[in-house]
């Protein structure tokens, strides 16, 4: 079968974000796990390449000696994504993104967040619109959280984003792609990659997002937060592959009836 | 002379600077970055950065999040 | 990766059926493809190892010399599960099943079906437990067709059938699973493996039965009808081993609101 | 003699077994299975199972089919 | 407006069920009330004609003086509707019909519930099917309980079951309409009444069975078991009427994108 | 029954906009109607007492003693709400609620959108925003069309918009509530009525938007564009009042397995 | 004499017949019905029909339920 | 003198103000509202309001739609 696209999907069909070739499709959060044994595990097993991570003071997550983060996610091996998560102003958002390029050594791919509601961590999109151009104008390629909004994801592709990433549900809800028909309006009128995030709960939710044409799925927490996070990884790296060929195979039409398989011809009874 | 470090206070020499700081703080290999009064200095500035009382030093890292 | 469970779910989790151990959880039909080469690349990309044929006169698809399904198809690789598709009362499938074993020497699983309407192709239930009965006392291993009634799937157990595999919507329809919640009901009183059998459509439907935790899906016209088989059979091979995976993962509980995936604390805007 | 074959009248030699009817329809050494009058017949009877007039024979294979 | 069905939807499209016409095509039960006054309230604000009993021995629910069901329900002005509800049997459900014939002073129209299992209340197909054909052999006027099996349904109907009834969901759960597809093809075949029995939990509930075509609706607890039984018996009066108007008056047919209720020719701007 | 909320839900509940009491929670507009007759039929059979009207030269629709809207929808029996339907900018829109005020006597309720995209019909948020942000301060009671979005929703309330309305689907899709999960947020955080505005296609998603706690629905296609206008009118007027008392009533639990309506003890057999 | 009236015993005199019973009962001006060992007695057959020994006599009327 | 009355070009008497426009395309007892170059015309100005040559003149009033 090694010849065959469907077993080789990723050489066939990259990922192209910001000009930069991906083989996998899944990009994964780091937070929530157990410790950063686990982290790294649930991360390998996922075959991610892209991995996002939050900016916070040293003082935290930071005992002497014990090992970084970046440590166990080498930058070398994985596309490091620093997020803005917990900003809820353009500022903090700006801020975050231009430390988070010194301390990546100007790497400057960033995860555009800025929330508006605590209780629901919807995005706040006229501070989102704000943050992005601004971002960009700066030369950071913006990957940015949002709505389903389709003409929301629309403008902030014209702003320059890299890449738009709706939610499928609350970050951390697990419900799914609550509407399909967004997501599906939000993939057709696009020019830059569209990938699903937050929101996702299980290993068919993700092969949903990437039958719909989505580019990707960025998870954490259905990993994380699984009873065993390391067979969910790989559960969801092998959910976004299905979906993926599931959307480039063309899926068979519905049929209100049924229609038999076996031949009628050729019956003995 | 007293700066504040992440939000903390602390005590530094005179003429201290980020490098010594760093250092002091066991933090001189660690990857991080840092804003002194929300001005990023970068790392090829540590050594000539000379703090100042009072300034507010932000010294961040990255950790777990999604 | 390779000591993780979640890597390797195959040899730690096999697939029993009538004392018999399999790695793969997909099962495929052979109906509806262009041609025996396009048969044999689909079922192998799809990776199952039970193959489903349905029994006519050798007078059908049957030229001097052009090669027989079970050459491309060979029992020695493959365990061939001669079905009763087609048939619409209890004398006939008994016929077939008997000649199916004389065809195979003396091979006894068989998949069976009574069909009781031409539209929908659901099947008779009144005649498909009289089958099932006879069946069973001639010694046949019997997996069954039949509706998502959860009381009619316990009572084709009780009456001896190997396993039993309820519709998911009618045959041919890809319409994916209509009522999970029958579905649901059928593997949590089950004894016997519960394989979805009919109306799957895409990558996410099968992803979808496993995680209701059937032990297994039996398609055909998902692969042999979309635009791209072999490619949709390897989409397949890998939904189903993705939604088994995150069944046996857990997954994480849904939440009406959202729920941060990065830390609060040490925030530094 | 005639008999029917999967439907199909067909002319047979008196004292035909059911070996030689496979023979001539060039279906010895393929998989299939055999029924003469709704009979089944093994494949150990092929060479002394002798067709009568008028029988009724049908003989199945496996063909695609889900 | 008073010429227009659309405000006399009872007149001009009656429920007829044995030959005997009905305006309201809501039918209730009578259980798990309060009291019998909550229950002759409930019942008065369903506007149902038809109300389902159950059939007890005389030592339970009847305190000297205590007024009987049938006081509150007088039999002159509601069509009482005599259930087998309990009934796992085949010999219990038709004794048990036999009784309320004579109850009712040769009353023949009764509500046949053969179930077979205490968790689900689902019905036991055969024995359902064995217990309508000695039903209907002896006289009764059938209205049967089954499961969304369309042949099944079928099957009932040939039997001579003067109306037959699909659940939508397990007696009680108040889960809705599992499965709308085989509603609509259990109606579609159908020549006699059709009406949704168990699983209705709220008033759109009620509209859509009525949207999918179907005859009526039977429900209890949906309307018992609410905050309010009284107005939720209203509101299920009301969307019952609702539901059965949509569908008459033929829904607007779904579209992929907008289009809009204003004329674009005439702007001034 | 007269005595009950159930039967006379409006004068015990009456929806309260811009201090103004409406009987009816049904709000519908006026166009795609065949002629001014259907249209008034229509809008009678609904029971509607806000309906929404278009603005637009007096060239379009207007011939020489044809009656007008107005004529058949008198101001002094219906609340008349203009809206700014096809305007795409912040200023055709504010122009276009000052020449219907000028129209209406100075009546300053007017229902505001800002489309974004021909192909959609979606708002544009950051228009929206703005026009309502300047139609407020000029003493306009702005009635807001706007996406699901729960954050966006509550900046229109804080900006001071007597309404907020979030479509269900795009306007005439008839697609139904695609997001119930957000309508439901919107409504949790609101101090002004939310009105379900755009996308309901039959009489059970006005019952839904009604059971999710909306304090009304509004609707054009959906009987506009059925099959006898009038009847959906009505069986709308019966859905969002079915919808409402089932709100009132507060629902049945859920519950994953059946639960009798009758009675266990007292079974004789 | 002892019967058995909706699975309770119950001492009634000898040539005891039904509609003594249900007046004995205070079930005379109820809608019920009636069965002696499983066989349904009609109302017209009340005044008529005398219990025996060890009859099992249900009797039954409707109540709520759905 | 030439004016433009939505969108198109119309000749009207000089000194024509709105309420003989009005008058004259029969729209007087209609009900609309008026806007000239852009500036809303309150009915009661309609009297004294002297339309200019070229102006834009809008008449509106309300259609069916949702």
């Amino acid at each position: 079968m090694s010849a065959l696209p469907s077993t080789e999907p990723h050489h066939a069909d990259p990922l192209i974000i910001a000009g930069k070739r991906y083989t996998s499709r899944l990009l994964v959060g780091t937070g929530k796990y157990r410790d950063l044994e686990e982290t790294r595990r649930a991360v390998e097993a996922s075959g991610a390449e892209i991995v996002t991570v939050a900016i916070r003071r040293t003082n935290i997550g930071q005992n002497a000696g014990e090992p970084n983060l970046l440590d166990v996610l080498p930058p070398e091996r994985y596309t490091i994504l620093p997020n803005t998560a917990g900003c809820y102003t353009a500022e903090d958002a700006i801020r975050t993104c231009r430390l988070a390029r010194e301390l990546l050594d100007g790497h400057d791919l960033v995860k555009l967040e800025v929330l508006g509601d605590q209780k629901t961590l919807f995005p706040d999109i006229p501070a989102t619109l704000k943050a992005a151009e601004i971002l960009v104008k700066e030369g950071f390629k913006v990957m940015v959280y949002t709505t389903d909004d389709p003409l929301i994801a629309k403008r902030l592709e014209e702003l320059g984003c890299v890449a738009v990433m709706p939610l499928a549900a609350p970050i951390g809800s697990g419900l799914g792609i609550r509407n399909p028909y967004n997501i599906r309006l939000i993939v057709e009128n696009a020019k830059v990659p569209i990938l699903v995030d937050a929101g996702v709960g299980t290993a068919s939710d993700a092969a949903i997002a990437m039958e719909l044409g989505c580019d990707g799925v960025l998870m954490n927490t259905a990993i994380a937060a699984a009873r065993n996070p390391v067979l969910m990884a790989s559960a969801m790296n092998k959910a976004v592959q299905a979906g993926r060929e599931a959307y480039l195979a063309g899926r068979m039409p519905r049929k209100l009836y049924g229609s038999a398989s076996s031949p009628i011809e050729g019956s003995f009874f | 002379m007293q700066i504040f470090v992440n939000g903390e206070t602390r005590q530094v020499p005179p003429d201290c600077n980020v490098a010594q700081l760093l250092a002091e703080m066991r933090l001189a290999d660690k990857r991080c970055a840092l804003e002194v009064n929300r001005e990023i200095v970068p790392r090829s500035a540590y050594a000539t950065w000379v703090l100042q009382n009072t300034d507010q030093v932000e010294i961040i890292h990255a950790v777990g999040g999604g």
